[in-house]
């Protein structure tokens, strides 16, 4: 079985790498790497139909998920969305019950209920996605709520899209925060698109998202998203001007790109939505390129261990698949089971 | 439970503020929010004093954000804690029904128990007084039944509104919570201490042989009302369920009640399409209850609730008028209607001294 | 109306993409608003085009608001336009009930008519497929039909779908135009040119002697082929009645069904309690209308719409539960019901090339 | 009967004043006195319980109403919400028309059916108040965009109380309006207080309301709310720099205070929840004292105006009290009439 959690970062250095840096890097690549070999697994074999529910793959968005989860703790909480698959995957989310979920499978995090769209993992600290745009960000918000007057210590995350921010659910989320003060932490994964609506159809020219954030009272940062390295580097700014400053909270805007279409398992460039420039842009831009070109730069013996890594991965995912592909759907006679709490 | 006084009496308001604060008492992880919730007039008087008396953090006021507001306490639920969210309109809580309907009923079913539960209890005051108009007297009680996942509790006396509320924030799912404005003044015996009334169970607050009436919320006082009126003068003894819960729905006590008087009348404070009162008559007619004549709905007619008391007047039904479909029914007592005692207040007051203007 | 060519065919979505591009043309104030209505794929081809045939200000794309977004079509038709807004499901629109039920239902009415007419359609994807699961597959037509004031559309054909569209837009109240997801690929016949089907009034969809039918949206479509099967080897003859329009409802063409048969089943896309259902069993009771046995509701269950297709085959009720429904009504058959023949597709698409993934 | 128009600005100066400052400062505080007599009396007559419905008074307000309003052209278009008997008023709204309907006369202006917080004058340019917080925002956009595809000159003016731009509908409206480039008029009345609960239990201390609104990239002015030549001047502000930048929304926000209680006839400052000091401060600056120190010290001739105004202003409440009073309630067999429009 793959390694259900990602690698953390308080591990001592490997031995195989000279610098912090590099091994760092390596230990943000390696999960990167795991993360997009699935999600191409999925889409590979989405077309057998046998993962008949809707999936939004988050492919050339990898470096966000994984660079902010690579702070967090067990413990922490985090909440997604429609886009999940690299926020659960990046939190430790448990992938066999992933991919169960995705064929419908009893063994599913939601035992076949939810499909892609509502993954789960409690245990390591995955709180749930939903397919509403913006509803968990309140949710998230109010989790956080709980383990502040607990007096706990752990930190609650939404990652969302910029189309999210939109609703007024954001702001009125903001606000409680600030008003509340609840130090929680908002991840804007920022697109461009809302399925295939432009950024320009949906703000103004001069609309400032930072200003916006801080008129509120929340701390706000910015940043390249498909640079895993600088992904880290600010949420670690974050998290610290968080703790210096407690009670806020913290948005933290990444531009990046996903490669295929909204929803689905194919690209849909052809579409002509996106400009070539931008997407010509993005692509040079992969994250897995990005930290890779640097990795070899640092190490180039790494080399035959990203191919032997990617292979590895792929070994494992099948291996789920197959072993979730025999497993039971759901029993039909459970069809109402839990529609209230016992 | 302990009923050690019987008969001390309390209002509606002063029943639910008593719940509150036993269940603050009990359970740290018990608090209320909501716009108003600490302010001098306390939603009603219902939430009166608890800041004082279990700080500020017990009971907390808020922004104008019904839809966040929702979604907080949800996630606030599943961090462990037992919110109590207060909307002083059920009007308002439009806004929050993305949350409520899609996050909280669905939640713990939707992620097959993994995703934890939803013990929250979501009040909203509902219906009429002093021509509040079309946007602040609604009732949509068969909105919140139509979804699976909501528990709906609809108590109609002092005794139920704190018995219902306790055992509402002990539930560990979504409960909604309605209270009809024209109750919270109203007075009645209330038992002491922690005290719980079982979510689901129909209570039979009048027998009687002839017809039965269903009815919820401030609809059961005017049956009761009906009921009395129809024995000392009709002869017709109208049996009255009061349903206290919406869903679940102890459809078993109000099917047993119809079996023995082979009438049945239903009383909904809403609008009549697809109300509940709907879904009572077609569950009796699904089940082939022998009915010696039709079923009949008393319901608000099909349009807004207006604000003029000449209109309120016409709009909502009364006593009266379930005194007639019952007669009706029975066959016997109708033309009695006329002598029905005259309100002794306006129509669009509750009572004498209701104070207005909210 | 013109009806050159009848046998033409068309799919549902073509159909409503025709109905609009007719209005667009017609009437310079009407526009089409929502997200993802000029995009290439254009809801599901209903809106496909329309931005290149009429211009960007015709068909606007928008930000995620749709609580703001109702109430600027609000605004837009009081200020003379008439909008059709879009949801690409009903579950978004909940963000937008307090503009729908509070400010567009009660506009015409609470102002006494002085507050003018608010003629806007909004649009509502409903239902399932391809394991969209509980927060995209619900119905929530019973919602819509409580509230006054707002008309609500349901068509099951598209001659239908395009007939009234057309008629919603030229109507001064707001519609809910729901469409079922399951329907949008659809072949059937349209008539050309400006066609207009009258909102208010049932469609006998298929006529029968031994037991009414009643039915919506693509639940019309199972019904048809539990009559065919039903009149093929059981000798029962199904009268299938299209309720097309939810509110006003044309309980006539109903009552006249039942008097005929005496016997109903109701069938509804929707979870059972409270449900639309419901008021067409409450009515018939109601109106004392014989029957020669109970009515039956056939609904999806009261829980959510799981994702699993091992859980959606036995969550949709289907032609075979309205045919054994029907059947033990009639008293004759029901054992048939093994020999109804199989989907010739998984229970999760409603034909086998159904592309997914939304 | 009185005037049920506001005194317009483009009237040639009155003949007993010398200075045009002093005549439009005469015609702006004759028309909040009008107002303030008006609302005074619908307290002082609310005990009788014949107005059964619930009022929210805007005394202390009024300058904002007048202020803005004395820009409007009878074809401009405002709504309002819970708070709104100023603004209907001083867009020229049927004063008979107001108090039938709260009355609940046939009379009224919603016949009846909506009370004091459902207020509407179309043919004065007043297109409805509602009283859920936030909704005629939205609503009033649309109106706005309507008229700009028509291509008129009208403008939509929306009033509100702060707590509305807490509900997130108000930053998807004002979203909504740069996108499509609506130039529409946001008049935000700032009173501090949200029913009884203080802004500063609404918006963390560092909430900038202006830089919240400016970074959707609409225009933002504030000012004192309590004194009509700055509210006056203030709105003028704003409109000329919507003309200079045409398609742009604009907010002003105004300081003000409100001497009632939430809704009621009644004030309630010994409930204890507004602190003295704000009570004195803001007695201190009663809008109608402030333009009347003001305009005495331009004209002490106008003292006896003044007396004189206010009288004439009190008989003609009165008499249309009377008038109403003796005017028939709604026909009960009209019920149900309207649900539909034909
Ligand atoms: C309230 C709501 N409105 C509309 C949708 C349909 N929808 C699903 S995903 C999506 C795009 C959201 O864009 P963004 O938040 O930027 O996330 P991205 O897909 O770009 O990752 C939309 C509009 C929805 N799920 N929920
Ligand atoms: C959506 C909604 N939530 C709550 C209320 C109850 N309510 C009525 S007025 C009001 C205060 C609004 O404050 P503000 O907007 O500042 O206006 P003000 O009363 O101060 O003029 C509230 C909370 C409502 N009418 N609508
Ligand atoms: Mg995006
Ligand atoms: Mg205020």
């Amino acid at each position: 079985m793959m390694a259900n959690s990602p690698v953390p970062l308080s591990q001592p250095p490997r031995a195989e790498t000279s610098s912090q840096i590099c091994d760092r890097l390596w230990r943000l690549y390696l999960e990167m790497l795991r993360i997009r070999v699935i999600e191409r697994r999925i889409a590979e074999r989405y077309g057998e139909k046998e993962m008949r529910c809707p999936v939004h793959l988050s492919i050339g968005q990898e470096a966000v998920a994984v660079g902010v989860c690579a702070h967090l703790r067990k413990q922490d909480k985090v909440m997604s969305a429609h886009r999940s698959h690299g926020h659960y995957l990046a939190k430790g989310g448990n992938i066999r019950a992933m991919l169960a979920e995705l064929y419908g499978r009893e063994a599913g995090c939601c035992g076949g209920r939810g499909g892609s769209m509502h993954l789960i993992d409690r245990e390591a600290g995955f709180w749930g996605a939903v397919p509403i745009v913006g509803s968990t960000m309140p949710i998230a918000l109010g989790l956080a709520l709980a383990d502040k007057r607990r007096g706990g210590d752990e930190l609650t995350t939404a990652f969302f899209g910029e189309g999210a921010t939109e609703e007024g659910v954001f702001t009125e989320t903001l606000n409680l925060a600030c008003v509340l003060r609840v130090p929680m932490l908002f991840i804007c994964e920022n697109n461009g698109f809302s399925v295939y609506t432009p950024l320009s159809l949906r703000r103004a020219p001069d609309f400032e998202f930072g200003s916006y954030v801080r008129s509120h009272g929340s701390l706000y940062f910015s940043g390249h998203g498909n640079d895993v390295e600088e992904v880290f580097a600010l949420t670690g700014q974050a998290l610290s001007a968080m703790r210096q400053d407690p009670g806020r909270p913290c948005v933290v805007e990444f531009s990046t790109w996903r490669y295929y279409e909204h929803c689905g398992p194919g690209q849909d460039d052809h579409l002509g939505y996106r400009e070539a420039e931008q997407i010509k842009h993005w692509a040079e831009r992969c994250p897995l390129a990005v930290a890779r070109t640097r990795l070899l730069a640092l190490s180039p013996a790494l080399d035959p261990e990203m191919t032997a890594a990617e292979k590895r991965y792929i070994r494992e995912i099948d291996a789920v698949i197959e072993n979730v592909r025999s497993s039971p759907m759901p029993d039909a006679a459970t069809l109402q089971r839990g529609v209230f709490a016992p | 439970m302990s009923d050690k006084s019987p008969t001390r009496e309390l209002t509606f308001a002063e029943a639910i503020r008593e719940g509150t604060a036993l269940c603050l008492a009990r359970d740290p992880r018990a608090f209320v929010i909501g716009l108003g919730v600490p302010d001098p007039k306390g939603i009603f008087g219902t939430t009166a004093e608890l800041a004082a008396e279990f700080g500020a953090d017990r009971a907390l006021d808020v922004p104008l954000s019904e839809n966040a507001l929702t979604g907080l306490v949800i996630g606030a639920a599943l961090g462990g804690m037992r919110p109590i969210l207060t909307h002083q309109r059920v009007d308002f809580a439009l806004l929050s029904l993305e949350q409520i309907v899609n996050q909280a009923a669905k939640w713990y079913y939707m992620f097959d128990g993994r995703g934890g539960t939803i013990p929250i209890v979501i009040r909203m005051i509902i219906g009429r007084g002093w021509g509040q108009g079309p946007q602040h007297a609604q009732s949509l009680s068969s909105w919140f039944a139509h979804i699976p996942g909501l528990k709906v509790v609809a108590p109609a006396s002092p005794a139920d509104a704190k018995g219902l509320l306790v055992a509402s924030v002990e539930d560990d799912n979504p409960v909604i919570f309605l209270e009809h404005r024209w109750l919270h003044n109203m007075r009645g015996p209330v038992p002491e201490g922690y005290h719980r009334t079982p979510l689901g169970e129909c209570l039979v607050a009048r027998s009687g042989s002839d017809v039965t009436v269903v009815a919820s919320s401030h609809m059961v006082i005017e049956a009761l009302r009906a009921a009395d009126f129809a024995s000392a003068h009709a002869g017709v003894e109208m049996e009255v369920v009061d349903v206290r819960c919406l869903n679940p729905l102890d459809f078993e006590t109000i099917a047993n009640s119809v079996k023995k008087t082979r009438g049945l009348v239903v009383a909904d404070d809403d609008t009549r399409q697809c109300g509940f009162a709907a879904e009572i008559v077609a569950r009796v007619g699904e089940a082939g209850l022998k009915l010696n004549a039709p079923p009949v709905r008393v319901t608000y007619p099909d349009c807004a609730s207006p604000s003029s008391s000449a209109l309120a007047a016409v709009y909502y039904p009364a006593a009266p008028d379930l005194f007639l479909a019952a007669a009706r029914i029975v066959g016997r007592g109708a033309s009695l209607v006329d002598k029905f005692p005259k309100r002794p207040c306006p129509v669009d007051v509750p009572y004498l001294e209701f104070p207005g203007p909210f």
